[in-house]
């Protein structure tokens, strides 16, 4: 998918401009293989773990077709939120691990904003808007703390998402949710009280779950994309993600306010991976529950490197780890763990990053010389 | 005042008992990034690590055995990594995180074939069994240094391993070429140094502590693999290495206060009494993390790496 | 009895679904899964999956102390259990255990499950299904009772007291330990008894409680234990499932005097914890509430509703590990007077640890 | 005999044929000068010869002996040593360290620090190339660095030393210097192959001359059989005016004005002492100084990369509190840096998106924030055109432009970006005369056209040339102002090293 907007835009310019979307078709491929040995080596049968899996995963017709659609398009909605909040923070230069902390930030504001007194009972057409411009600012605002560390100490985004992946998660769970936010626990369950019926997200696929949520990210992708490679707000952050981690200051020195731009591109990562949270606040479980146990922050991050960290690349990315997911507990039946699934996300990423070596191969077949190869890379490199 | 000596003794073993794992996670960073591959699968190597020891002691019963099969998939995990970094010039971080998906799904996944549960392990012979720890009977009793009087030996490895790593970076041939190449391939290329040879190496040795850092989870501290174990340790371990400066002192260091501000945390919950008992129990679990930042902000400050950390290192055609 | 009696010719399909835990918590999912499996189906799970009969001594072996004489036989259904990685799992796995599997129970573990049972019972009317920890709710988190489901909770404070009591008993230096993973409703549920218990016994003696923030970290687990243990403590209680796996390393570490205190299970019968020093451990039979539900469909009397499983009814106990070891029988004589007592109704346990400091304990026993 | 010889050398890069099939032969001890306009193929049949790129086809001969050199150990093994164009130095080591590095001495796995000291020093000592072995590179002025450089390659016994532009960065001391050693080395039977775009150093220094153009041999001159005038011709394919075209200064209102500029520099040394001086609409003020005076430093409070310790800026007769890059260059800086890769250029962009950086949010280039870019295109076509940077493929990527072009780009940005105020810093940096020609006249006309241009060059021909006032920095104070009809290129030259001082002409 690399650079494949890169060339909507400057018209095509790499000469094998169509290796940047066959090298990870090749990748998930070749994770499919390995996957299906790894099967075989501990025993089970591959065939039957993939008929299983592919055929619970939605992408295609066969029984209870419209269900596992519909639950595939529903993780993809949050898979790719939190992908594009990695794949946001890398365009500007920045290295997002905060994706996990976003996303249940995201959480919170939206399952608070859902059942609060002032906003719950507003109409519809105006509290869920409402809502998701909220959980956009606090999972915005939580990016930005990095961001700021970031562009006014220097302190590295690494630390200090990691550190507020943390503190997030405590600050939650251990006070908001069992604290100030607790629901009247006579039901004995606890979690923060139920958003209004004004707060849930409209299902579009009765009688399934499926609701607006994915269209929400799709809109929410374009809007990213044409961000990037549109304004002049995109340009300047792509300039410091060729620049800023290695320590070039030639954007500084043209005039872009670097640090305020770090700033805002950590913001709009938080808010971007924040909507995920929100997505499984008001689409599927309708409180924030004692426990949320997302990991869908860090399967972001390997969502946006499947997608290369564009746009259009995260989005069916999302929709390919969706699918596993969605196929992955129904393995179970033919007695294969429920993990499965993400070994092959793994090897999908494995591959993805052994790029070069694919582009190589491919490269022998079209004409069995390296040198070319090489100039081919060293001319194309990002 | 006396009868504090053994709690406070006993809270300094507890924080390096708490230490050694990320410590080890932090110096397999600082090996391998000092020679400009970053190495963010700290965390998966870890879990692949914690598990394969556990095994290998199980089927041995012997926990040095366990210790070989976890250096040993320290080892492949490292050649992996480098054969996509090194020798393909592959997206060190998405080589990274190819490796921490893979922790996730398949040691699930043989967790599951070998012990038939998705949760833990049996227990099996470990370096923290009263028996095989380092016992140094005479500091018993002494403020601080009594914590000292019996500890794994794999948390005495990670201490002296800070010495020696410190020696090797910054005192030998090795070292020098190893941050030449961290700093300027191409620089130390001209010179003729193998540039490839030299990461090899920096990627595999790292990856091997991160393997002993998992061990020092399910083979120092614990007795047994948890599915969930090793849960951010890695990471920690990452930033840990970034806050101390990329040097295995300031790694330490970071870790200390990490780790320390963990057991202070886990006793001022205990003993809350009065008003602390007000203060709600999140802000007692986040303050090791906040520490941490707080740190940042007003001592240590900006940290710069290595000059070419993370760039992949092609040579020009 | 209706055990005598032919299992039914087409077996009747019970489907399970996990929370996040999974198979292999040692605490709730799998004792529902002992009740499941082991008891109705009267099978163990086997590496790669599938099932194979168990022999009766290994049957027997399987049913605690203190459900001996609540005659449990096998029912002879077939199990269908699904593994949940995350919370969105839990409807399309209810789902596809009613529509693929065509289950006739299908059993929720854990009240994360509250919703989606609730919903899906809606949507299945023609299908039982059990609720572990909670009522059903539906998208709003209000309580609903359909007809189709019954709800089972456990009143943990109960049990919780009587170790309680025991611990209060054990202690030699008057300084006991508590370990939580989160502060959810059912482990604020167990300290509460718990304090409750030891303060019956002897308002005297401290107790240092400390929350881990996890049930899965059991290295936190083991700093917090020794934590609590370099301060003087000698018995242990937790509450926070694979976390307390910790506080039990320690605990085997250390040998005499200190005594660790299981959670949920009997964890003194279980060979991977510390069954040498667990003195008792306070048992809530998630399994036997199984095994009841189970059972009511395959006799066809399963009524809808909540069911709150008490000492009396054998939902909650303790388990006698090492009491005797440890305990003088006046001072087990009295514990179990308690615990007669409660069953009588004579005096409530709190079910929140703040309420404690102001309960008035029972005297006379 | 001879010391190297390259036969049928061809170097096809993508759409780029860098060197077109190239036959050399220099003899052993011998200076041997390349010259050529920018991206002729100099550099790249350098990295050739070092092992560092691999031909398309031709062949090496080392000493008449056939060789393959895959990789640069195989060129240090032939004894062929290189100091790059962009050099090779690891900024954090010390002297001593980068030179060590590869051949270290030591005591079995222990690093012999002590020792490693005394050889650099004593080597320093033995080509008379004088340095600090123990300063850490970071803090050594570029004259310096390449000191370090060629004792790097020296160490390692090099026979054959190759120079890409080593004067480009180098003040005419410095040059002087490095002559000076040139010329010992020679002595020493060692052969010397040397890039420059000056063509008065390579008359003065080299025994033939090679001239190559768009990747070709253009012919090769002998010592004493060329002049400049016709060195230039074969280069550029035409005559170039070397005489840089007089204008009289139609001096306007003052733009910037400094006052008492105190300035720490990167090392924390106080860099620049209270510098006082205006620039007027309409003149070139030329700051004359060894580097490491304070240029650096007064560069940075310029365009606000460091915040001054004491002193005011004004621009407009208005006094600037903050002075960021971004708000300066608000208020109407251009600024052409003396480092291209760190500061000019984003090196994976194409030439289309680099040149309009710092004026994309201007329209036509952007509206209301979105980026137009059938006009970019149409711009960046014109520029290159206009700067003659090449290839003129507008999608070139800036890390695949010779240096030259590279610099061009930039100029092409800066210079034709709106402002009243140009801070130059070295503009014409590794332009060949041709690209260094037409620089001249652009400045020039932009003086004419009423701009205030600050010239920070180390080349007091240029200087002198374009500057009607002169500004000499030593030790970070100005320690004289003066016009170049005022004074001679000897005179400053005694300025610059702070043996003559001059009283300043009042403000
Ligand atoms: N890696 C590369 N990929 C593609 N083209 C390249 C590459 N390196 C150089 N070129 C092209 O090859 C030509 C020669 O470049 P080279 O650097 O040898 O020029 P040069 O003579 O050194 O110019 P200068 O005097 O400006 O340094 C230029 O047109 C340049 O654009
Ligand atoms: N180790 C050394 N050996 C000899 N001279 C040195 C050494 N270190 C510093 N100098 C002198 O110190 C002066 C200041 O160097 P400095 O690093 O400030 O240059 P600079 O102005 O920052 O370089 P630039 O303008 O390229 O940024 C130089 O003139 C140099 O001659
Ligand atoms: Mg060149
Ligand atoms: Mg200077």
């Amino acid at each position: 998918m690399k650079d494949v907007l890169k060339r909507i835009v400057f018209g095509k310019r790499e000469k094998y401009w169509w290796m940047n979307a066959l090298v990870p078709l090749i990748s998930i491929l070749l994770a499919f293989i390995v996957g299906a040995i790894f099967i075989k080596i501990t025993g089970r049968s591959p065939v039957v773990a993939y008929k299983l899996l592919f055929g619970a995963s939605g992408l295609f017709p066969g029984p209870y077709w419209k269900s596992h659609f519909a639950e595939m398009l529903l993780s993809s909605s949050m898979y790719i939120a939190t992908g594009l909040g990695f794949a946001i923070a890398a365009k500007g230069g920045l290295f997002n691990i905060g994706a996990e902390g976003h996303f249940i930030v995201g959480g919170i504001a939206a399952a608070y904003l859902g059942y609060a007194k002032p906003f719950a009972g507003l109409p519809k057409f105006i509290h869920l808007p409402l809502i998701i411009v909220g959980v956009m600012l606090a999972g915005g605002i939580w990016g930005a703390i990095a961001g700021y560390l970031k562009a006014k100490r220097g302190i590295h985004e690494v630390i200090t998402t990691i550190m507020l992946n943390w503190i997030a998660l405590y600050l939650i769970e251990a006070w908001l949710v069992i604290g100030p936010m607790e629901a009247a626990v006579e039901t004995g369950i606890s979690g923060t009280p139920y958003i209004s019926l004004s707060a849930k997200l409209p299902k579009i696929l009765p009688p399934t779950r499926l609701n607006i949520s994915i269209i929400i990210i799709l809109a929410v992708t374009f809007l990213i994309w044409y961000l990037f490679y549109k304004t002049t707000f995109g340009y300047e952050i792509r300039t410091m993600g060729h620049t800023l981690m290695f320590g070039m200051e030639a954007p500084k020195a043209a005039g872009i306010n670097v640090e305020r731009r770090t700033i805002q591109t950590m913001f709009i990562a938080g808010a971007v991976a924040a909507l995920g949270g929100a997505f499984m606040v008001l689409g599927v479980l309708f409180q924030y529950p004692p426990i949320f146990e997302g990991g869908y922050g860090f399967d972001g991050i390997a969502v946006a490197l499947i997608g290369q960290n564009e746009p259009l690349g995260v989005i069916l990315a999302g929709i390919l780890i969706g699918a596993l997911r969605t196929g992955a507990t129904t393995v179970q039946l033919a007695h294969i763990p429920k993990t499965f699934p993400s070994i092959i996300e793994g090897f999908t990423v494995g591959f993805i990053a052994l790029q070069m070596l694919i582009r190589y191969w491919i490269m022998k077949l079209i004409q069995g010389r390296k040198k070319s190869v090489q100039t081919e890379m060293g001319g194309g490199a990002k | 005042m006396n009868s504090n000596i053994p709690f406070l003794n006993a809270s300094i073993a507890q924080a390096l008992d708490y230490t050694a794992p990320i410590l080890f996670a932090a110096l397999g960073g600082v090996m391998s990034e000092n020679a400009g591959v970053v190495n963010i699968a700290l965390e998966g190597m870890m879990r692949f690590a914690a598990f394969f020891g556990v095994w290998g002691s199980f089927v041995s019963g012997n926990a040095w055995v366990g210790l070989l099969w976890g250096v040993g998939i320290g080892i492949v995990l490292g050649a992996l990594h480098a054969y996509i970094t090194v020798k393909w010039a592959g997206d060190q971080i998405i080589s990274g995180v190819a490796i921490n998906v893979m922790a996730m799904g398949m040691i699930t996944y043989l967790l599951e074939s070998v012990f038939k549960t998705t949760g833990y392990s049996p227990p099996v012979a470990y370096f923290g069994a009263p028996a095989s720890k380092i016992h140094l009977a005479f500091l018993k009793g002494i403020p601080i240094l009594g914590a000292f009087a019996e500890l794994t030996i794999l948390i005495w490895f990670a201490l002296i391993l800070v010495v020696v790593l410190h020696f090797v970076l910054y005192h030998t041939v090795l070292g020098l070429r190893i941050r030449a190449v961290g700093e300027n391939p191409h620089a130390a290329e001209t010179l003729g140094v193998n540039v490839f040879k030299i990461k090899w190496f920096a990627v595999i040795s790292g990856s091997v502590l991160a393997a002993f850092g998992g061990l020092a989870l399910s083979l120092g501290t614990l007795s047994s693999f948890t599915n969930s174990m090793a849960m951010g340790k890695g990471f920690i371990g990452l930033a840990a290495m970034i806050f101390g400066k990329w040097t295995p002192f300031g790694a330490l260091g970071a870790i200390l206060i990490f780790a320390g501000a963990q057991v202070l945390q886990l006793f001022m919950q205990g003993t809350a009494t009065g008003f602390a008992k007000l203060i709600p129990l999140g802000f007692y679990l986040s303050l090791p993390y906040m520490l941490t930042i707080g740190a940042l902000i007003g001592v240590v400050g900006k940290a710069v790496g290595p000059a070419s950390d993370g760039v992949p290192y092609k040579k020009e055609s | 009895a209706p055990a005598e009696e032919e299992p039914p010719v087409e077996t009747i399909k019970i489907g399970l679904v996990t929370d996040v835990g999974g198979r292999g918590d040692r605490s709730f999912n799998d004792s529902a899964l002992r009740g499941l499996e082991t008891w109705a189906g009267k099978v163990k799970y086997v590496k790669g999956g599938g099932y194979e009969a168990i022999t009766d001594a290994e049957f027997d072996a399987s049913i605690p102390e203190d459900l001996k004489d609540r005659n449990i036989q096998p029912l002879g259904v077939s199990a269908k259990v699904l593994e949940s990685k995350d919370k969105k799992d839990y409807i399309p796995n209810i789902a596809s255990l009613v529509e693929q599997e065509k289950c006739d129970l299908v059993i929720g573990v854990g009240f994360m499950l509250a919703g989606a049972i609730g919903e899906s019972a809606v949507k299945y009317p023609d299908t039982k299904f059990m609720l572990i920890d909670a009522p059903p709710v539906d998208e709003d988190g209000n309580m609903i009772d359909p007809p189709n489901v019954v709800g089972y909770l456990f009143n943990e404070h109960e049990c919780g007291f009587l170790v309680g009591a025991i611990a209060a008993y054990a202690t030699e230096a008057g300084k006991v330990g508590y370990i939580g993973g989160m502060p959810i409703p059912p482990v604020l549920r167990y300290e509460a008894g718990y304090r409750a218990g030891l303060k019956t016994i002897d308002p005297s003696i401290e107790i240092i409680g400390q929350y881990t923030g996890s049930f899965t970290e059991p290295a936190l687990g083991k700093s917090a234990a020794e934590s609590q243990i370099s301060q003087g403590c000698d018995v242990l209680f937790h509450a926070a499932g694979a976390t307390g796996n910790g506080m039990f390393q320690s605990i085997c570490e250390r040998g005499a005097p200190y005594w660790g205190i299981g959670v949920d299970v009997d964890m003194g019968l279980d060979e991977n914890l510390c069954p040498a020093r667990t003195l008792t451990s306070s048992l809530k039979h998630v399994d036997y509430a199984t095994y009841l539900a189970i059972k009511s469909v395959v006799e066809d009397t399963f009524h809808s509703g909540l069911i709150i499983m008490t000492l009396k009814d054998g939902g909650v106990g303790y388990a006698p590990d090492h009491v005797a070891d440890a305990l003088t029988q006046d001072q087990i004589d009295k514990v179990e007077h308690l615990r007669e007592m409660m069953i009588d109704g004579v005096f409530e346990v709190p079910t929140d640890p703040p309420d404690v400091d102001n309960w008035t304990p029972p005297t006379d026993f | 005999m001879k010391a190297l010889e390259v036969k049928g050398i061809v170097k096809q890069f993508p759409g780029v044929l860098a060197n077109d099939n190239i036959n050399l032969s220099i003899n052993k001890g011998e200076i041997y000068a390349i010259v050529g306009e920018n991206g002729a193929g100099k550099s790249t049949l350098m990295k050739i010869i070092y092992g560092l790129y691999t031909p398309t086809s031709g062949e090496i001969f080392v000493f008449d002996k056939k060789v393959d050199i895959k990789t640069p150990y195989d060129a240090i093994g032939l004894k062929i040593g290189m100091v790059h164009q962009e050099f090779m130095l690891i900024p954090r080591f010390t002297v001593t360290q980068n030179i060590v590095l590869g051949d270290e001495p030591s005591k079995g796995i222990v690093f012999d620090y002590k020792k490693a000291l005394n050889e650099v020093e004593e080597l320093s000592e033995k080509f008379g190339l004088k340095v600090d072995p123990a300063e850490k590179v970071a803090n050594l002025p570029v004259g310096i660095q390449q000191r370090v450089e060629i004792l790097k390659i020296l160490r390692r016994g090099a026979e054959i030393l190759i120079f890409d532009e080593p004067t480009a960065v180098l003040t005419p001391e410095e040059t002087e210097d490095l002559f000076k050693t040139l010329m010992k080395l020679k002595k020493n039977g060692k052969t010397i192959i040397f890039i420059s775009h000056k063509l008065k150093e390579v008359i003065a220094i080299a025994d033939r001359i090679a001239v190559l153009r768009r990747g070709k041999l253009q012919g090769i001159v002998e010592r004493g059989k060329t002049s400049e005038v016709e060195l230039a011709r074969m280069v550029v394919g035409r005559d170039v005016v070397l005489k840089i075209p007089k204008a009289e200064a139609k001096v306007g209102g003052t733009v910037v004005s400094i006052r008492d500029l105190t300035v720490k520099s990167k090392r924390g040394i106080i860099g620049l002492k209270e510098v006082s001086f205006d620039v007027c609409a309409g003149e070139i003020v030329g700051i004359a100084g060894v580097e490491g005076n304070g240029q650096a430093e007064l560069v940075n409070a310029l365009i606000g990369f460091t915040r001054p310790i004491k002193g005011t800026i004004a621009f407009d007769g208005e006094e600037i509190r903050v002075i960021t890059p971004f708000n300066i260059r608000k208020k109407g800086m251009a600024y052409i840096p003396k480092d291209r890769k760190m500061r000019g250029l984003v090196l994976p962009f194409r030439s289309r998106e680099n040149i309009i950086m710092g004026q994309h949010t201007l329209y036509p280039f952007s509206k209301n924030g979105v980026l137009n870019n059938i006009e970019i295109d149409k711009f960046t076509t014109k520029k290159l055109e206009e700067f003659d940077v090449r290839p003129r493929d507008i999608h070139t990527r800036a890390r695949n432009l010779s240096g030259g072009n590279q610099q061009k780009l930039i100029l092409a940005k800066e210079m034709s970006m709106e402002h009243k105020f140009l801070l130059a810093s070295q503009p014409t940096r590794g332009l060949d005369i041709g690209a260094m020609e037409f620089v001249y006249h652009k400045l020039i006309e932009e003086k004419e056209r009423g701009m205030a241009i600050l010239l920070i060059s180390l080349e007091l021909s240029e200087i002198m040339g374009l500057s009607d006032r002169i500004l000499v920095l030593y030790n970070g104070e100005i320690v004289g102002e003066t016009t170049p009809d005022k004074t001679t290129e000897e005179e400053l030259g005694l300025m610059m090293l702070g043996l003559k001082k001059q009283k300043r002409v009042a403000q």
